[in-house]
């Protein structure tokens, strides 16, 4: 019989153009090319995660991708249950042999954009808007401030965190509302990593004519000419590549970290940025990445001590 | 339009089955707009959230959790206090609990684990209502307005207090640690195996117990003659010697720790570990329950099961038709609070002019 | 960042641009609780209009028209949950709860039936409501602080908040100088008085709910097609509740009720402001904590300065005439 | 002369009860026409039918000779009815003018118009002397100003039939002599005046025709000048009414309650109590005889622990009443309560009843502790069976236990709180307006049992505006004046001038 798939979204949902949808452009393209089909699931809580995993097991279902942290509790306990079933799990770590984690070094790339965001403004103010406050999101905003200060010391990094709760990620108008504070603070790049909220950001961005940075996906499509550029974080390769593993037999569970060494992070430069990034900062942004492959730079991921050298 | 004259079967049954049955067939139109058969949706519905056992092992579930919440705002109704922070208050008591467990359980055997953490959960939720009623009791400040703004407060303190100090180190979600073994409620399917892998629990006993017990204390006892009183009329409470604002504090407290009991269900008995936003909107269905139940044990009961039943019925449906959002669900859910709970008089005029022609 | 860095300006432009939503749906809910309906549905009918703005916005290309659809989705929820409190004399508070439900998740079945984004309408581009630069703002913009007041305090905003800011003078004079406001009034205060004196109580409040339906339309629209450019599920983020503080915080007066709008609009602006800023002495606050200011404010004050508010003697309870 | 109205076979019926039936009879122009019976007797009923409050279910209603369908109150309005009702129709926190206006506002804009009313109003009362400040909000009237807006309003939109429903319960002697004299202007004007009251000496006084109902149906039509009360009183209760009730010889006991130099000064620190001292003993009627508002409603609540004084010394049976350091009264009721203290309040049902309780609840309301088993558990059945004998013993109609106390007239409803603050047998008995609105049956029935409670050695202190009712049972009056005893009467040197002049804060001795 065929290979069964299915992915697991968290609540933020298939659409939130940011984590999930990525995910689920993984699935799409490993569709596309292997003809092979895959389940949807969209959970609440952590109750229903667990009876979605539980029950897709039960379907025999051969590799169950969960995208998000939230999700790690359910898959370790289900994967015990199922040893037979394989796991993906993006964000977070589950132990097991048949359970494959799958870390990102945000840093790493929001450090690029960092770079590149001290580069563009002129005001030498930058800011940054998050979605919820939680660690992951506070890692985004810590490998953007060093990036920015390495590139120019005396730089202003202005932090806002749209809310508490998981309103956050809904909330356009808030994550505008604290886009225009910042520029009427001096602000002209701001680096949107706000789920639905930040898509309010990067709006009035372009309507007060300044440089926005996408997260996630590639979000430059979005509005041409006022971004300047997006921290990807490839949830699709990820999901991509172990779809594809497990259709080649050489699956492997374990845990990764995915940095700019491994592709998982990066920056985006296409059609849509071409004319906002010049050569000299596009030469100091790879340069940057360069030196991070290399080790030369050591970005500090937030979460390892809660808090952020800068 | 009068109730009055249409016999007790006719208001306690019929009207809310008719009220019911129209807010379905709404919804079964909206479902045939989205492209999909109406009856066959009802059907898997039914049978995911009811037939199937283990699917009626998580109607349960989350009914248990509605039942708590659902007690918690109709003890504060019988008052004439309208809680509307039952959602924050069930999140401080997941604190609460919390708290008692990392502290203890590696130290405690379950049987008196269980009970100090259910104690926990409730002395919380009493706490985080404590203030609201004691405002509106000495103060007069508006509790419905208090308690939304609690809630609100509820939200970024737990996010603090989560975030910067209950994640273990080197961990990505936003949770505590999971807690001991010793903690975890027990599941019913060790007495009814046919329930299969559901994470229903005692809690949901002890949900039916609380109901018995709200029954008794607000209609039986002295203490809820006075509840109501002073929920009907202030004045001739404060005439009959009923302390106002006692009452009216202590309401709130006992309205916060049903909340903050309502905590157990999902914290100790599902997930096993406190994370962010874990109430996921319960304390507003309690608000939902309490009146769609008419602050009747019975009532408060089958709305929550009827919610539960929702939920995971809604959930499953969802799944297997691709048309069907899961937030479908959530207009239904609307649109049956809306017939059952502000329309109960739609059909009186209706059938009672049948019923007379009958008589004659 | 230090102390200093805080810019009591911004402060200011932020709070008029935070002010609208509140205000018009605070406003609405004055004209319904005035009237004796108590409107727990501000939430669900600004969700309504955000959603049918931004998609007759989008699909016309012309935001006048999404406002006029918003306009009469929310006026139409507006008489439905009038027809359930007035007319079938059920419980306000339900409806308006039930209202909110059923719309947060009829929005996103609908939006995401159509669009296909997630509950999500596409970005309206064009088809927002823009910035309206005041004439001379080019000139004045270099001058010191005149310069500042003409374009970005007062200039420099959408249609919207000017008409957000003419509203409360209107709302004034319409509830306490017109034969409307009057019987609005008395309607929701002793509906049987006004039986008596003749006045359809029930005619009165329907014209509430549709003044109230009308007002919170604008609510839904400013999020949608001036705030966002796009409609997002649950964008009102609870902002109707937080309009209906604002009404008992101004004892649903539409002076007082307005500057309860501008005092959370404010305090959202200055929590905005203080995230991230080390205080001398106590250092840096957690941005959680700090995004409790407005509502640890709220209740300080309603506590402290103004207690027992008053409200309407008939506020939630159906006209029926008899005890 | 064409009748102004005409009821012809009117019937109402609501739910099981029949509020009206067959009602016919004829109302001449010009005239003042009385209409009595007894609470429940469906008085209410047919002048809201006439108002187009409610809707008759048969029968046919003539205004000046021409059949009227009225569908609602604008429509009677038009036809020139106006309607004074039981209970105020006033918008309490608008001013009298706004309330005035309602209804006939003119324009959209209010201002042209209000100018106009005012003037109109202005002139409206110096014309009927009717002392009334148009721009004062209703909430700060006495309850007898209000009554005059009641009656302004109706001038002001030139009512020719002008209905009155019970208008004097609420009014001092004063108040209501002057509201007949606009009811006699009014009659020369030509206006046809109806007139509900329980008053048998005002029908007397006032009208000219009187029409008695009893249980939904007329039991005749006869000239005022033709009978006497005693015979109206009769009609309308189908037996003959004794109005000098037996009582022992007054012969007092121990003290039960010491009041000395009691002052109360609320928070907009006006002094409502001055210096008051009296005291009473078991076995005596004490009077407290007073135009409402004068501060015997503040002396009741804080005898009842309702409300704090500033000052003063209460004693009961020798010692002091518990209130010494407290804050507010909240719960302290209940301590008095133990003390030996009943409380028939005045505003029975804000204070004395919780309105969606049946009567079975409310008939332990204040004495729910006491009924408190193991678990504070309440014994229904015990409590049922204490009602149900209650019930019956105070003649309660109907005498359902389990019905909404709501539903019962307020004469029964007074009976049911009387009865319960009996039955707990009380050292102390206040009796605030005990028969405010109530029957002159019922009226009887009451004052019956207070006078037995004052024989078995009671105390009782009586709160009244009617000096006829004090002057039935008080063994001892006081008169209260601007929140000060101005005077101290024994029952047989009662004498209403003098009474009067003591309660205008005049001294004639
Ligand atoms: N709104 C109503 N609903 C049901 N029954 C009513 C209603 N109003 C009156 N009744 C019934 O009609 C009867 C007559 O009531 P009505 O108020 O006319 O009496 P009344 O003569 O005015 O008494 P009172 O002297 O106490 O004012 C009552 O016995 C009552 O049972
Ligand atoms: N909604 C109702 N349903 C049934 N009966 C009613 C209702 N409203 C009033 N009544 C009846 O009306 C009768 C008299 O009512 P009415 O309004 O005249 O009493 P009241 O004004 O409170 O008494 P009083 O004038 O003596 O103070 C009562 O017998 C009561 O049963
Ligand atoms: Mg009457
Ligand atoms: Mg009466």
């Amino acid at each position: 019989a065929d290979l069964k798939f299915a992915v697991i979204y968290d609540a933020g949902g298939k659409f939130d153009k940011s984590f999930n949808q990525s995910a689920s452009e993984g699935a799409e393209r490993f569709k596309k090319e292997t003809k092979l089909n895959y389940i949807e699931v969209q959970v609440a809580s952590d109750t229903q995660t667990e009876q979605v995993l539980r029950n897709l097991a039960r379907k025999k279902v051969d590799l169950i991708a969960a995208i998000g942290f939230a999700q790690a509790q359910a898959v370790q306990n289900i994967a015990k249950e199922f040893p037979a079933t394989k796991f993906v799990l993006i964000d977070g770590i589950a132990t097991g042999d048949n359970v494959s984690s799958v870390l990102f070094k945000e840093q790493e790339g929001s450090y690029l954009v960092g770079v590149a965001a001290a580069i563009a403004s002129k005001s030498k103010k930058v800011g940054f808007v998050g979605g919820m406050d939680i660690p992951l999101i506070r890692n985004f905003a810590c490998g953007y401030a060093q990036g920015a200060k390495a590139t120019e010391p005396k730089i202003d990094v202005v932090q806002n965190m749209v809310g508490t709760t998981t309103a956050a990620w809904n909330d356009p108008a808030k994550g505008g509302e604290l886009a225009r504070a910042q520029f009427e603070r001096g602000v002209d790049v701001i680096f949107a990593a706000a789920g639905g909220s930040g898509m309010g950001t990067l709006q009035a961005v372009k309507e007060k004519g300044k440089l926005g940075i996408g997260v996630d996906s590639n979000q430059n499509y979005m509005h041409p000419g006022s971004m300047l550029t997006s921290m990807v974080k490839r949830v699709d390769q990820a999901i991509y590549d172990s779809f594809m593993q497990l259709k080649n037999g050489n699956w492997k569970g374990g845990t990764q970290y995915k940095g700019l060494k491994e592709g998982g992070v990066d920056w985006a430069l296409d059609k849509d940025n071409r004319a906002v990034v010049s050569a000299d900062m596009e030469k100091r942004v790879n340069a940057a990445k360069q030196d991070i492959i290399s080790g030369k730079v050591k970005v500090v991921d937030f979460r390892e001590g809660n808090k952020c050298p800068v | 339009m009068n109730q009055a004259d249409l016999p007790r079967w006719a208001t306690a049954f019929a009207l809310p089955l008719l009220n019911l049955f129209s807010a379905l067939l709404v919804a079964a139109g909206v479902i045939y707009l989205l492209g999909e058969s109406p009856i066959e949706s009802l059907s898997i519905l039914i049978n995911a959230a009811v037939l199937n056992p283990e699917g009626l092992g998580y109607t349960l579930f989350y009914a248990a959790t509605f039942i708590f919440t659902g007690l918690s705002v109709s003890v504060a109704m019988q008052a004439g206090l309208f809680n509307i922070g039952s959602e924050g208050q069930m999140y401080v008591g997941g604190l609460g609990l919390t708290l008692v467990l990392l502290w203890l359980d590696s130290s405690l055997p379950g049987w008196l684990l269980i009970p100090l953490a259910m104690l926990g959960a409730a002395v919380f939720g009493a706490a985080w209502a404590y203030l609201p009623g004691y405002l509106q009791a000495k103060r007069g400040s508006h509790v419905v307005v208090t308690t939304i703004m609690f809630n609100f407060i509820a939200a970024s303190l737990m996010n603090y207090v989560i975030v910067s100090f209950l994640i273990p180190a080197g961990q990505q979600n936003t949770a505590s640690r999971v807690f001991a073994d010793a903690s975890w409620l027990p599941k019913l399917n060790g007495i009814l195996p046919v329930l299969g892998e559901t994470p229903l629990n005692i809690s949901f006993v002890l949900a039916l117990v609380a109901l018995v017990i709200y029954g008794l204390v607000v209609w039986r006892t002295t203490w809820g003659y006075q509840l109501r009183a002073t929920g009907l009329n202030q004045h001739a409470a404060h005439y009959a010697g009923i302390s106002i604002s006692k009452t009216i504090i202590v309401t709130m407290m006992i309205s916060g720790a049903l909340a903050g009991l309502a905590a157990v269900n999902s914290v100790m008995g599902s997930t096993h570990y406190l994370n962010l936003n874990f109430p996921a909107g319960a304390g507003f269905i309690g608000i939902a329950i309490a009146l769609m139940g008419r602050q009747h044990p019975v009532g408060i009961l089958l709305s929550s099961i009827l919610f539960g039943a929702l939920i995971q019925g809604g959930f499953d449906l969802s799944l297997e038709k691709a048309n069907i959002p899961p937030e479908t669900f959530i207009f239904i859910q609307g649109l049956i609070i809306l017939f059952c709970g502000a329309m109960e008089n739609l059909y009186a005029p209706a059938l009672s002019a049948l019923l007379k022609r009958k008589e004659k | 960042m230090m102390f200093d860095d805080f810019q009591f300006s911004s402060i200011l432009v932020s709070t008029i641009r935070n002010a609208p939503v509140l205000i018009f749906a605070a406003m609405a809910g004055l004209f319904a609780e005035r009237s004796g309906v108590v409107d727990l549905a501000l939430e669900g009918k600004m969700l309504a209009a955000a959603f049918v703005s931004a998609a007759v916005a989008f699909v016309t290309k012309n935001p006048w028209l999404g406002i006029m659809a918003g306009v009469g989705i929310s006026a139409t929820i507006a008489l439905l949950q009038g027809f359930v409190s007035i007319t079938q004399k059920g419980n306000q508070l339900v409806a308006g709860i039930a209202l909110n439900i059923a719309l947060s998740g009829l929005t996103f079945v609908v939006a995401q039936y159509f669009f296909q984004q997630g509950g999500r309408t596409p970005d309206l581009g064009e088809a927002r409501l823009f910035d309206i630069v005041l004439p001379g703002s080019a000139a004045i913009a270099s001058i010191p602080f005149i310069g500042w007041v003409y374009t970005r305090l007062i200039g420099g905003h959408s249609a919207l908040v000017y008409l957000a800011f003419a509203l409360i003078p209107v709302v004034h004079w319409v509830l306490y100088h017109t034969r409307f406001g009057l019987r609005l009034r008395a309607v929701g205060e002793n509906p049987h008085a006004a039986d008596a004196a003749g006045i359809n109580v029930e005619r009165t409040r329907f014209m509430a709910m549709l003044c109230a339906g009308v007002l919170c339309s604008f609510s839904g629209a400013y999020l949608s097609i001036v705030q966002s450019g796009f409609f997002l599920r649950d964008m009102s983020a609870g902002n109707g509740y937080l309009a209906l503080t604002a009404l008992v915080f101004g004892n649903w007066r539409p002076l007082h009720t307005a500057l309860g709008c501008l005092m959370f609009g404010f305090f959202a602006a200055l929590q905005v402001q203080i995230e991230g800023v080390v205080f001398p002495g106590i250092g840096k606050v957690p941005g959680s904590l700090i995004q409790m200011i407005p509502y640890v404010v709220t209740v300080i004050v309603l506590a402290g300065l103004m207690a027992k508010s008053v409200a309407p003697k008939a506020i939630g309870q159906p006209f029926v005439k008899s005890r | 002369m064409q009748p102004a109205v005409e009821f012809q076979q009117i019937s109402k019926r609501f739910g099981a009860v029949q509020a009206n039936r067959d009602v016919s009879f004829s109302i001449a122009p010009g005239s003042i026409h009385g209409v009595i019976g007894e609470n429940g007797a469906g008085k209410s009923t047919l002048m809201s039918i006439l108002y187009g409050y409610y809707r008759a279910d048969s029968g046919k209603l003539l205004i000046n000779g021409a059949e009227q369908h009225i569908r609602n109150s604008q429509e009677a309005i038009n036809l020139g009815i106006g309607m004074v009702h039981q209970h105020f129709m006033l918008v309490e926190n608008m001013t009298v003018l706004d309330n005035v206006m309602l209804g006939t506002e003119g324009g959209f804009r209010l201002k042209p118009k209000r100018h106009e009313v005012e003037a109109k109003l202005r002139e409206i009362c110096q014309r009927y002397s009717l002392e009334v400040d148009p721009l004062a909000t209703i909430q700060d009237l006495s309850v007898g100003v209000q009554q005059r807006v009641e009656i302004l309003k109706q001038i002001y939109r030139s009512a020719n039939i002008l209905i009155l429903d019970e208008p004097t319960a609420v009014l001092t002697v004063q108040e209501t002599a002057s509201l007949f004299e606009v009811l006699r202007l009014f009659k020369e004007q030509g206006k046809t005046i109806i007139l509900i009251t329980h008053k048998l000496q005002e029908i007397q006084e006032i009208t000219d025709q009187v029409t008695v109902m009893r249980g939904g149906t007329v039991i005749g039509s006869v000239a005022t000048k033709d009978t006497t009360t005693a015979q109206m009183a009769e009609m309308m209760v189908g037996r003959p009414i004794v109005t000098h009730l037996p009582r022992a010889a007054y012969a007092p006991g121990e003290m039960v309650l010491e009041v000395k130099d009691l002052n109360l000064i609320n928070s907009q620190k006006v002094s409502l109590l001055k210096n008051v001292s009296f005291n009473i003993r078991a076995g005596e009627i004490v009077a407290i005889a007073g135009v409402s508002g004068n501060g015997q409603s503040e002396l009741l609540e804080i005898l009842s622990g309702m409300r704090l004084p500033t000052s003063g010394k209460l004693q009961m049976q020798g010692k002091d009443l518990p209130f010494a350091g407290r804050k507010d009264a909240d719960g302290l009721p209940a301590s008095f309560r133990d003390l030996g203290i009943a409380h028939v309040p005045e505003d029975r049902l804000r204070d004395a009843v919780v309105k969606n309780f049946s009567v079975m609840m409310n008939s332990f309301l204040g004495y729910q502790k006491k009924l408190g088993k193991s678990f504070g558990l309440l014994d229904y059945k015990s409590i049922l069976k204490n009602c149900t004998d209650l019930l019956a013993k105070f003649d309660v109609r109907p005498a359902d236990p389990h019905l909404r106390i709501a539903l019962l007239s307020g004469g029964n409803q007074q009976k049911v709180v009387m009865a319960r603050e009996i039955a707990a047998n009380p050292k102390l008995m206040l009796v605030g307006q005990p028969t405010r609105g109530v029957d002159i049956g019922t009226i009887e029935s009451l004052h019956t049992r207070l006078l037995a409670m004052r024989d078995a050695g009671i105390a009782i202190l009586l709160v009244s505006v009617e000096l006829e009712e004090v002057r039935a049972l008080a063994d001892r009056i006081l008169v209260i004046s601007g929140g000060a005893i101005t005077g101290e009467l024994k029952a047989e040197e009662f004498d209403a001038t003098e009474i009067g002049c003591l309660m205008g804060g005049i001294h004639t001795h």
